[in-house]
This record gives structure tokens, C-alpha cells and sequence, in this order.
């Protein structure tokens, strides 16, 4: 097999050169790597994350650690690791949300924990980073709770259960529940808000029930959008997704729920198979580095994991940078969410099917 | 006069080989593989110890769901392919029959259009036009003729007007081929003999056109099928289709087995779509190839 | 209609495209009204295909960064932010590249086997043909993931030629079709009197029947530039890192930046792909081949 | 320059059974003008294109001057077909069309130049060389197909229905050039036609064929004059076919059909007494008198009968006559001006010599 794809790599790589011709040239000097540096595979965001990863971070982190990073940011990235060699991994830093960190470490795709040991900077972040409700570490987080349009008179929201209300029929906005963590989340807190707690599944089941009719979108970009245009009103956002319009006079606005904000952690977890570990490592520890953290923090309006991160007053005001405002978080059972989630899209998919 | 006799392989016959060496590479193994993977508990790629299962198979058909995922989606296939074919076929007819060279051209370029636009930010348009407070519904609500949004897209309407759009092109240009092959005499004709233009479509050209109609409406159908980006966007979340549960299983439930499941069903609905459009254009042109 | 062959019948069984004339002609005749209906058909379906388009310029000229209709205002922001973007134009020159590679690809393996499948008397040409249009009916999310799984078992990373290779697959039956189309079509006593004029098989193909079938596999071809160009469930799981082709970066960016500047990435690449097919028809002349 | 074609038992068998060209044996002369006549489906294509090397015969042999070429390919016969729809190559010039075939035969450029100047002078085309065959009429196709052809100067020339697509008075015009254009070539011509008097007016010799099967081959008087089947005589011409049993009469052999008629055979036949026999006899070979009412019954060589339609031609006269047996017959005068017309329901005798009658296998 091997042996005749070969063949037929050397006769494709003949025939193209005939089309190299038509511009290759200009664009093949990017995939020349420098090869006798150590190469780091990693994910990472699109959008504003992955310009100023891009422009400023990326190339800082290259430099220092004399290496070349190699970013992937064409999702999905959990089925491209998880069809990949377990010794030979197409990532060796995976970083998403936590719920698929809990989903991989499962699979045995990434490993449990990042040794503390090893990364230095992990000494200074808040427990919810390093807690048991956390695959590897947790770089940031922002708050899921509510987004609201102020151009429409909707005075005084403060509970979760505000949602319910039929005044918000037609421009109420969710998530997709089987494919977005800000929807799973969700679903553990109608739990908590309208049953015994987070894994009361028929009580959560039932709000959802009475939740429609609900806009769904399948990813946070989308949910602003519907807000920015005014097809949602009042809908489940995370908080970045409002602050990122600040100064842009955009008439909406984050609601903090009475309830509390649920977590939405971006965590990085490192690799069984990779080969270059330590440098590994030395990512996480470099972003989880307060100027990395104060970066990355005021540009994309994630909260900060390590203590020690003094933002800007702008910033310092809204997002969650002292222990007290800490403390609002409720994380999610990730891995009790893992088990049950064939059973749960099963019983959703129905719920919302229109 | 029929050409040649027995039919004999020639040397032109070894021309396929290349395809031939780029299916076996690329679409038998990976498929060959996927289809391994659909009966088996893991990834045998990557995992030591997989067995064998039909457990992926067996949920399709114990969960009523799946079988309701299926006819959703063939139902949308089938309702893109009729509207596709309804609003292709005069624009066809217009571009088979249109003298003007220029005219021709700017038709051909109005069809590709579409083509063209890019998947994803087509189908944002779509959702600009659709939404509750998209173009249509502002209209409409300005102009006074509804007092509250029309449910335009959300649902299976939207996805199916999406993937119209996206489609007519395939139509028209498959039925242009057939329609500009008959000779525009013979409607003459029938119309010399007293049937009415509309008589005469309806007797001449309809029919002649039926290969076109049913190679056109077997590519819509199986694109339409086997769309993903536009029922996702469109239908909202709210419509599940087959191409949209594999994408689910790949991306959210890591269940590659069970979407290689999947993907096998819509692959052999597909197949058999193909064998039996074969077979009834056989029937109904004498021509045995595909065109 | 009666079956009387009235003088008015005569007169009007001509073309449709003629009636138009006389449809001028003062009597108000059914012809008149059904041509009346006939072009408002066809005005009504190309407006329902153009009204995306018209909302996507609309979309990349106005200044708001979201969809917004009525439109504030004409900027051209958003095209100086695509053009200023690195990223935005490497993935544009990647694309180009990868269409550029599959047109070749497609163009050249597709033709040889349609030529093959009508010529060369292969037993079983109807299974080959199916076959051959058989990656036109799988979710091509599942040929992308087969295809990435392909790669790494026989461990070959996600190499150009990979993605290459799994848009040709995709794109191939768009040029056996057109191909198959033309050759069906062809009349074989050309060939035939190539030979009689004494030109040997090989001279026949070279003079006759390859520059006949030209124009089908042209056709073909810019199916699979423009199928190439727009590919994004195959292209999902092969492109690597920093080499991303254009659907690709635009649907990532639209995850976070719904702005104007996939607008204008969309109305650049429409100009593009106009650009290619004007060319086309320019050099080949596309009247009356572009089928599928 | 001119070669003999020898076609020896060739059959040609389809798939599925169908015997297109049945054990077909004949001989096509240096020089002559050879028409393959029938109607459609009876194999006069598929001979042609047998000989051309189009396809392969499926048992006998095909010789060109002696040498086997059964199995030559096509492509080194040195024949040139002038097609029906002329097969002219739309992607070339009429220049180019007319060059195809000596740049196959490695003609130097200016020797082409100078051939295919001198073979559309010769199909009077000279000026449209740079015309794309879409743009000529149908005339100027055919002759642009008749000069590719013949530049190449063939040992053989095949044609099939050449004419077939041009208009009637086109066509006859055509019918003199090409037979013109033969007989200063000298070449081998085999012509396949389904109109028979195109293959009388042309041909040296004509081979009626049907069903897959030769019926006749001979010069075109020999075909019109003496066809040996009746499927010959009926095809070729108008013709008054007889069906009787074999009797004895006064003037020797004879054949009653009906209980009316009685024709008197040419010669004796090998036919029992009572067989069935058919007898040929051609209108214009009739008499007509107006009828006296001297012979009250059918001699052998004469009837009466009643005028049903009369058809004036111009040079001729065609009357359509029931017999009194009420046989119809088609009886031709030629218009010598010499007395009226006959006209319908005039009682007329008729007559002829028992040398006309052709005697037909069936």
C-alpha cells in the first residue's frame, strides 16, 4: 500500500508541475519550515484570538523558545486527533473547551493533568483552573449567562428564569445542545433552576420544552450576530461575546444572573504521544504568563486564570479578575455530561425539532 | 447503421487506468475503510482492541428517530429536486433556444452565478433575506401586508428554498445540453399542425427532454441529500438531516463508527438512486449510457 | 385549440425566441400572452437567483459589521481589509492553487476515462460509469474524514496533493459527465473518415477526436475549477495548517467575525471565477457545450 | 491508380443473431462505377463499410486487386469515402478538410497547396477555401466531400447516398459531375444508393440487394430489362407482377391467372403443371387499342379491361386498367401525339409480346 502510494506521489508531483506554473511559486515559500527546529502543534481559535496569536504571540513564543508553532484553526479538531496515530498525534497541545478536554482525556487522546511542576506559572491561578472539574488547565474563562437588546424596554433582568417569560417568544436565543458547550452548559442549569440540581435531566428536560419557540445557532460568532441585527432579544451568551462590542455602541448588553454564571474554561491539555512534551509544557506555562494573559485578555474579553493579571481599569470592571467575582462561577460535571450525552441529544434533537 | 459488432476491448479502454488507480487510492480505501469502521467498536487505526459489532446499525433501526432523520432528508432531497426542476426548466429552455450570443452569455453567467458565490456566505444571504427581521419580512411588514414576521426559514421551507438556489444551476445546465440537442423543427412542426405552443412543449419537447430532466434531477437530488452547510444554517438547528447527524457524531459525539454507519446508508440510497435512474432511462430513451 | 391549421398558426410556428416579434404584432393572441408569461417566468427565477448576490455586494459595501438591510452607507472597508489581510490572501492564492491543480487533475483523468468508458468497449461501462459519478452522491464531510483517515493510516500527514487528490475525487464526475455528454453526441463517421483518409487511431484521436471533445471537457473542467474553488466539507479535515484554502478561513472567520469582509472575499472571488469563465468562453466557446 | 475489388461469401452477423450481410459474393471491376442498391436495412451500408475497412466481416474475405485486406485497418486501404452527411470535420477549414489526407500521406506543403487548389478548382469551390463547412450550404458540402476524397487520389472511391440530402435538381446536376468526374479518374467507384434511378443513370453495373442477400447483380438494362427476382423487378421501376398456375396452352407454356387471364410464357419452364409462377411485364411494354368487340377472351398475349385513372406525364402516358378478371395493371404509352387520350371508363384492349414477359424466381 505504502509502497504504491509512493509511486503514485512521484507521478501526481510530476503532473503538477505542469500547473505549477500558475502561481505556486509565489505561495510555496510558506511551507518551507525551517527544519531543523522542533516543531509545536497546537489548536487554536479563529477570529481576534487567532490575529493577535497570529501577529504578536505566536511568533514572541517562536522566537524565545527557537521553534516553529504550528497552529490548526479549522474545527473540529477532537475527530482529526482522535483519528490520528496515538503515538504520533497531529497536535501535541490541545486546547478547547472544557467539555471536550473531558471527552478526549476519555478517549485517551490527551493527558489527565499538566504538572504543575513542570509549568511554573500554575502556581498562581485561580482553583477553579486547576479544579477537579478540569482536564489539563484552564487559560481562561468567560461567564455564560445572559444577553439582552437595551433598545427594547426589557427592564430589570437579574434571574435565569426571566427566559421563560412569553414576552421573549420569537426572539429568545439558545445553543444547539449535542454540538455547543454554552448549550450543554445551559441545559445543566435549567437543572439546577427548575430541579434538584445540575443532573436532574427530566427537570431540564421539561424547561426546555417550555422554552420554545427558540432561536439555536450552533456556535457563540452566530448568537452575536442574531443580537447585533435584533432577531434575538434576550438569549445565552458568554460574556465576551457582548464585551467585544464595547465602545462600538451596540445596544445590547451581559446580564449576571442571580442564579450565577456558568463557566465556559478555554483549556489546554497536552498530548500522551507527542514527542516534544517540554516544549509543550513551556506553551502553557508562556500563556498563562501575565503579559501574555493581560494580551490575550484585553483583546478577546476572556477573564485572566492567573491571579496575578492586572488588566486595565476597562477591563478590570467587567471581567472576572478578583476572587469574589470568582466565586460566581458554577462549573460543569464534564465528565457525568460525557457519559449521559448520547441519552441527553437523543431526548434534545426531539425536544427542538420544528 | 449500427458501428461496430461484438464489442471488443480496445487500447483506448486502458485510458482508465488513471481514474481507475485514483478511485482505488482515494475513494475505495477510504470508503473501504469507513465502511470496516462501520461495524467495529472503535478505530481500528488507532485502538489495539476493536471488535466486531452491528451495534451502530442496530440503533439506526431501534431508534424510530434515525428512520424519521432519513425521511426528513429524502423528503427535502425530493421537494428540492421537483421546485428545481419546476424554475430550471424555462430558464433551460430560454438558454437553449436564445440566439443572441451575448444574450447567452449573460444568461450562462446569471446560472453560475450561484455557482460561485461560496457556500457559506450564499446561504448568510439567505438568512438575511429569510430571517424574522430579514429583507423579505421588512418588506412585506413596511408595505403593510403582514402585521408579524413570516416563518420563512426555521424550517424545512428555508432549507429547501437554500438548497433550490444552490442546485438550479446543475439543473439548468444538465437540461440546456438535452434541450438544445432537440431540433426546434419538430415543435414547429407540432405546432403546424394545429397544437398550441403549450401543446406542443407539452408533446414534443417534454418528452424529448425526459433524459435531461432525469440526469438533472438525480444530481440535484443526490447533492440536495447530501448537503450539509445550508440545512444547518437554514433549518436553523431545528431540522435534523443525515449529512448534519454525521457531522454531529463526527465533531460533537466522536462517534465516527456510528456516522460511518450512517454515511453507508446514505451511500447505498444513493447507489441505488443511480442503478435505477440508469434503468429507467434505459427504459425511456433506448440509450443504455448515461449521459 | 382547435385542430384547424388557421393562417395565424402558419405564421406563428416559428422559434420561440422570433415570436417575440410577432407578439409585437397588434392582435392579442394566447402566443402573445404565453410569451408574456414564458419571460416573466424566466425574469422572476433569475431575480430568485440573483437576490443572494445582491445582498452579499450589498453586504461587503456597507460600512455596519453585521448584515444590516435597509444599508447605512457604501464603504469599501471591508475590501481593504480582505486585501490587507495575510491570511485572507494566502488562503486566496492557496485556493487558486489547489482549484488550479484539481482543474488539471480532473480535466486530464476524468476526459481519458470517458474516452475510455465510450471508446474503449470496457465490459461493464455502465458499473464504471456509476461508480464514477459515485462521489457526487456521499456527504463529502464523510469523504473528507474517509480521506483524513486514509492519510494517517498509511501516514502521510495532510500533504498538497492530498487535498488535491480528494477535490479531483469530488470534481471528476463533473467532467466525465460533460465529457461522456459530447462523446455521446459525436459523430463517429468523423472519426471514420479520418481513417479513411488514411490517419491511423492514434492520428484520428490527435486530429479529430480530441479537438471535437474539447469543448465538453472544458465545460467539465470549469465545473471542477469553480466545485474546487468552493470546496469546503472535503477540504475541512485535509488542509494543514497554514495552508488553509479560502471556504475554509471564511467559514473560521465567520465563527467569530460575521463582518462585511466575507462579503467582499465573496464578491472578489465571483469576479475571479466570472474572470475564468469569460476567459473560457473567450477561448473554446462555451455556446451550447457548458452541460453537465 | 484504379483497382478490382473481389467480395467473396462475406457475412457480417450482429450481435444477437441479426445476419446483416448475408454470404454477399461479387465482383467490382477496374474502372467502373458500381452501385449497391436496396432499400434501407438491406445491408448495402454495411457492405460499404465492410470494404472500407469500417467493420470487420464476420466469415469470407474481401481482396483488393488479388491481395486479402480483410483485416487491413481502415486507415491503409488508399480508399476515400465520400459520406452520407458528408462527415466534413467541423473544427477545420474547407482547405484543411481537403488537406486531411495528404498531410496523412506526408505531402509536402507546397504539393498540398498546389492538390488542394486543383480539387476545389475541379468541384468549382476555388475561393471558399478558408470557410468552415458550417458555413456552406449543402451543395457546397457535398462537393467539399467529394473533393477531400478524390485529392488523395484513391484507388477506390466509395460513396454512400452522397446525393441523398440535396435537392432534386441539385442532385441530378450532381449525378452528371460525379459520373464525369469518374470516368476522368478512371477510379474504382462503389456507390451505395437506395434510389434506383440514380443507380440506373449513373452506374456501369448495379447490385440490387435485400434482405442482407444480392438479388441481381448486371448493367443497369440488364437490372431494368431482365431482373431475375421478383423482389428486383418490383423495386427497380413500375412493373405489372403476375401470379398463375403453370398451364399448357395453344402457343405452348402459359400461365391462368384468375379464371380470366391467361399470358403465354416466353420459353418453356421447369414448373409442373399447377405451379405457382410469376411473370414480370413492364408498363411501357403494353399496348393499348380502344376495344372492338372482336376477341371476347384472353389470347395469351392480350386482355381487355376498363380504364381507371389516366396520369398524363408529359412524355409519356401512364394508365392504371382493371382487367375484366379484375387484375389491375399499369400500362404506358409513350405521348406520340398520334391519336386522343384515353380516358377513364373507356372499355381498352390490351396487348403485348410474350417476349416481354420476364419469368421471376421468387
Amino acid at each position: 500500500m505504502t509502497a504504491s502510494s509512493r509511486r503514485f506521489t512521484l507521478s501526481r508531483r510530476r503532473l503538477l508541475t505542469g500547473a505549477a506554473s500558475l502561481g505556486a511559486g509565489v505561495i510555496a515559500a510558506p511551507y518551507v519550515a525551517r527544519a531543523e527546529e522542533p516543531v509545536l502543534n497546537v489548536t487554536g481559535w479563529g477570529g481576534k484570538w487567532g490575529e493577535v496569536m497570529k501577529a504578536e504571540i505566536g511568533p514572541a513564543f517562536e522566537t524565545e523558545f527557537k521553534c516553529k508553532l504550528k497552529t490548526d484553526t479549522a474545527l473540529p479538531f477532537l475527530p482529526k486527533l482522535q483519528a490520528s496515530s496515538r503515538s504520533a498525534p497531529i497536535y501535541d497541545v490541545l486546547h478547547t473547551n472544557s467539555n471536550e478536554q473531558w471527552a478526549a482525556v476519555e478517549m485517551g487522546l490527551v493527558e489527565p493533568k499538566v504538572d504543575p511542576k513542570l509549568v511554573p506559572n500554575m502556581a498562581d491561578l485561580y482553583p477553579y483552573a486547576v479544579s477537579d472539574k478540569i482536564v489539563g488547565v484552564c487559560i481562561f474563562t468567560s461567564a455564560i449567562g445572559l444577553g439582552m437588546r437595551t433598545d427594547k424596554g426589557y427592564a430589570n433582568i437579574s434571574s435565569w428564569k426571566e427566559l421563560w417569560d412569553a414576552k421573549y417568544n420569537g426572539v429568545r436565543g439558545g445553543y444547539v445542545i449535542p454540538v455547543n458547550s454554552l448549550g450543554q452548559a445551559f441545559l445543566m442549569m435549567c437543572g439546577t433552576l427548575y430541579g434538584k440540581g445540575q443532573t436532574d435531566l427530566d427537570a431540564a428536560y421539561a424547561a426546555l420544552e417550555k422554552l420554545k419557540p427558540i432561536k439555536l445557532v450552533d456556535f457563540t460568532g452566530a448568537m452575536e450576530k442574531l443580537f447585533l441585527s435584533g432577531e434575538v432579544g434576550l438569549g445565552v451568551i458568554h460574556d465576551s461575546g457582548i464585551y467585544r462590542y464595547d465602545g462600538q455602541n451596540q445596544p445590547i448588553d451581559f446580564v449576571t444572573p442571580s442564579e450565577g454564571v456558568l463557566s465556559l474554561e478555554q483549556v489546554l491539555s497536552i498530548t500522551p504521544g507527542s514527542k516534544v512534551k517540554e516544549l509543550g509544557n513551556a506553551y502553557i506555562n508562556y500563556m498563562l504568563r501575565p503579559d501574555v494573559q493581560k494580551r490575550l485578555a484585553e483583546t478577546v474579553w476572556y477573564s485572566p486564570a492567573n491571579k496575578r493579571v492586572k488588566l486595565d481599569a476597562k477591563y478590570d470592571a467587567k471581567l472576572l479578575t478578583t476572587p469574589e467575582k470568582v466565586s460566581k462561577l458554577i462549573q460543569v460535571d464534564w465528565k457525568w455530561y460525557n457519559a449521559q450525552k448520547d441519552e441527553i441529544d437523543s431526548r434534545v434533537n426531539r425536544i427542538f425539532r420544528a | 447503421m449500427p458501428g461496430s459488432s461484438a464489442p471488443r476491448v480496445n487500447s483506448l479502454a486502458l485510458l482508465i487506468l488513471p481514474s481507475a488507480l485514483l478511485f482505488a487510492l482515494f475513494f475505495f480505501l477510504p470508503i473501504g475503510l469507513m465502511a470496516v469502521m462501520s461495524v467495529l467498536t472503535g478505530n481500528p487505526v488507532v485502538m489495539p482492541n476493536v471488535a466486531f459489532t452491528t451495534k451502530h446499525y442496530a440503533r439506526m433501526g431501534n431508534d424510530s428517530y434515525y428512520l424519521e432523520v432519513i425521511s426528513t432528508t429524502l423528503r427535502i432531497g425530493l421537494w428540492t429536486t421537483l421546485v428545481a426542476l419546476v424554475i430550471g426548466y424555462p430558464l433551460a429552455h430560454w438558454m437553449a433556444r436564445i440566439k443572441s450570443r451575448t444574450g447567452h452569455a449573460l444568461l450562462l453567467m446569471a446560472v453560475l452565478a450561484p455557482m460561485l458565490t461560496g457556500i457559506v456566505v450564499r446561504t448568510f444571504a439567505w438568512m438575511t433575506l429569510l430571517s424574522d427581521k430579514g429583507v423579505i419580512n421588512q418588506i412585506l411588514i413596511s408595505l403593510g401586508l403582514i402585521a408579524r414576521p413570516l416563518q420563512l426559514m426555521y424550517n424545512e421551507a428555508g432549507i429547501i428554498i437554500g438548497l433550490v438556489h444552490i442546485y438550479v444551476p446543475f439543473m439548468v445546465l444538465t437540461l440546456t445540453g438535452v434541450i438544445g440537442r432537440i431540433d426546434e423543427r419538430l415543435e414547429q412542426a407540432a405546432e403546424n399542425l394545429g397544437a398550441s405552443p403549450w401543446r406542443a412543449f407539452l408533446e414534443v419537447t417534454l418528452p424529448l427532454s425526459l433524459p435531461g430532466i432525469l440526469a438533472g434531477s438525480l444530481l440535484v437530488f443526490a447533492l440536495a441529500i447530501s448537503a450539509y452547510v445550508t440545512p444547518i444554517l437554514l433549518g436553523g438547528f431545528q431540522i435534523m438531516t443525515l449529512p448534519i447527524l454525521i457531522y454531529q457524531q463526527i465533531s460533537a459525539n466522536f462517534n465516527v463508527g456510528f456516522a460511518a454507519a450512517l454515511g453507508m446508508v446514505l451511500l447505498v440510497i444513493s447507489l441505488s438512486l443511480v442503478i435505477a435512474y440508469n434503468h429507467v432511462l434505459g427504459l425511456v430513451s433506448g440509450q443504455r449510457e448515461l449521459q | 385549440m382547435t385542430g384547424l391549421v388557421s393562417p395565424q398558426h402558419t405564421q406563428l410556428a416559428r422559434p420561440v425566441e422570433l415570436a417575440a416579434a410577432s407578439a409585437l404584432r397588434s392582435q392579442a393572441t394566447p402566443r402573445r400572452w404565453g410569451r408574456r408569461l414564458y419571460l416573466a417566468a424566466n425574469i422572476a427565477i433569475l431575480t430568485f437567483l440573483l437576490a443572494p448576490i445582491a445582498i452579499v455586494i450589498v453586504f461587503a459595501l456597507n460600512p455596519t459589521p453585521f448584515i444590516q438591510f435597509p444599508p447605512v452607507g457604501v464603504s469599501l472597508r471591508w475590501f481593504e481589509k480582505f486585501f490587507a489581510s495575510r491570511d485572507f490572501m494566502q488562503a486566496l492564492l492557496f485556493s487558486l492553487e489547489v482549484a488550479a491543480m484539481t482543474t488539471v487533475a480532473a480535466t486530464v483523468l476524468g476526459a481519458s476515462a470517458a474516452l475510455a468508458i465510450a471508446r474503449g468497449n470496457l465490459p461493464g461501462s455502465r458499473l464504471i460509469v456509476a461508480t464514477m459519478l459515485s462521489p457526487l452522491m456521499l456527504p463529502a464531510i464523510l469523504t473528507g474524514l474517509a480521506l483524513f483517515q486514509s492519510y494517517v493510516l498509511l501516514d502521510v500527514g495532510r500533504p498538497v496533493w492530498g487535498l488535491v487528490a480528494g477535490h479531483t475525487l469530488v470534481t471528476i464526475p463533473y467532467v466525465v459527465r460533460t465529457t461522456l455528454a459530447v462523446l455521446h453526441n459525436f459523430d463517429v463517421r468523423l472519426e471514420e473518415a479520418a481513417q479513411n483518409l488514411g490517419a491511423s487511431p492514434a492520428r484520428t484521436f490527435v486530429e479529430v477526436t480530441l479537438p471535437l471533445v474539447k469543448p465538453g471537457v472544458m465545460a467539465g473542467g470549469i465545473f471542477a475549477f469553480i466545485v474546487s474553488f468552493d470546496q469546503f466539507p472535503v477540504s475541512l479535515f485535509l488542509v494543514a495548517p497554514g495552508s488553509e484554502t479560502l471556504p475554509i478561513t471564511l467559514f473560521n472567520y465567520l465563527k467569530f467575525d460575521l463582518d462585511g469582509t466575507i462579503g467582499a472575499a465573496s464578491v472578489v472571488s465571483i469576479l475571479l471565477a466570472f474572470l475564468v469563465v469569460i476567459a473560457l468562453d473567450r477561448t473554446v466557446g462555451l455556446r451550447s457545450y457548458v452541460k453537465l | 491508380m484504379s483497382a478490382a475489388i473481389e467480395i467473396a461469401g462475406v457475412s457480417k452477423v450482429y450481435d444477437g443473431g441479426v445476419r446483416a450481410v448475408d454470404t454477399v459474393a461479387m465482383d467490382i471491376r477496374p474502372g467502373e462505377f458500381f452501385s449497391l442498391l436496396g432499400p434501407s436495412g438491406c445491408g448495402k451500408t454495411t457492405t460499404l463499410r465492410m470494404i472500407a475497412g469500417f467493420d470487420t466481416p464476420s466469415s469470407g474475405e474481401i481482396r483488393l486487386d488479388g491481395a486479402d485486406i480483410t483485416h487491413v485497418p481502415a486507415h491503409k486501404r488508399d480508399m476515400a469515402m465520400v459520406f452520407q452527411n458528408y462527415a466534413l470535420f467541423p473544427h477545420r477549414t474547407v482547405a484543411e478538410n481537403v488537406a486531411f489526407g495528404l498531410r496523412m500521406r506526408k505531402v509536402d506543403k507546397a504539393t498540398i497547396a498546389a492538390k488542394v487548389k486543383a480539387a476545389l478548382a475541379m468541384v468549382e469551390l476555388a475561393g471558399m477555401e478558408d470557410r468552415r463547412p458550417a458555413q456552406l450550404s449543402g451543395g457546397q458540402q457535398q462537393r467539399v466531400a467529394l473533393a477531400r476524397a478524390i485529392v488523395i487520389s484513391p484507388r477506390v472511391l466509395l460513396c454512400d447516398e452522397p446525393l441523398g440530402a440535396l435537392d432534386k435538381k441539385l442532385r441530378q446536376q450532381m449525378q452528371f459531375e460525379l459520373k464525369q468526374l469518374q470516368k476522368n479518374l478512371g477510379v474504382t467507384l462503389v456507390f451505395v444508393t437506395h434510389d434506383q434511378e440514380e443507380a440506373l443513370a449513373m452506374s456501369d453495373r448495379i447490385a440490387v440487394m435485400n434482405a442482407g442477400r444480392v438479388e441481381q447483380v448486371g448493367t443497369p438494362v440488364e437490372i431494368y430489362d431482365q431482373p431475375r427476382t421478383r423482389f428486383v423487378a418490383d423495386f427497380i421501376g413500375d412493373t405489372n407482377i403476375f401470379r398463375g398456375q403453370c398451364v399448357t396452352m395453344d402457343q405452348g407454356t402459359g400461365i391462368a391467372v384468375g379464371n380470366s387471364l391467361a399470358l403465354a410464357l416466353p420459353r418453356p419452364v421447369a414448373a409442373a403443371q399447377g405451379e405457382v409462377v410469376s411473370v414480370a411485364l413492364r408498363p411501357e411494354k403494353i399496348t393499348i387499342a380502344a376495344a372492338d368487340q372482336s376477341e371476347t377472351r384472353s389470347s395469351g398475349t392480350s386482355a381487355r379491361g376498363t380504364v381507371e385513372s389516366t396520369n398524363f406525364l408529359g412524355g409519356a402516358v401512364l394508365y392504371r386498367i382493371v382487367l375484366d378478371g379484375g387484375q389491375r395493371v399499369l400500362a404506358q404509352q409513350p405521348n406520340s401525339g398520334a391519336g386522343p387520350l384515353h380516358t377513364p371508363g373507356q372499355a381498352v384492349a390490351l396487348g403485348w409480346r410474350p417476349a416481354d414477359l420476364v419469368i421471376l424466381e421468387d
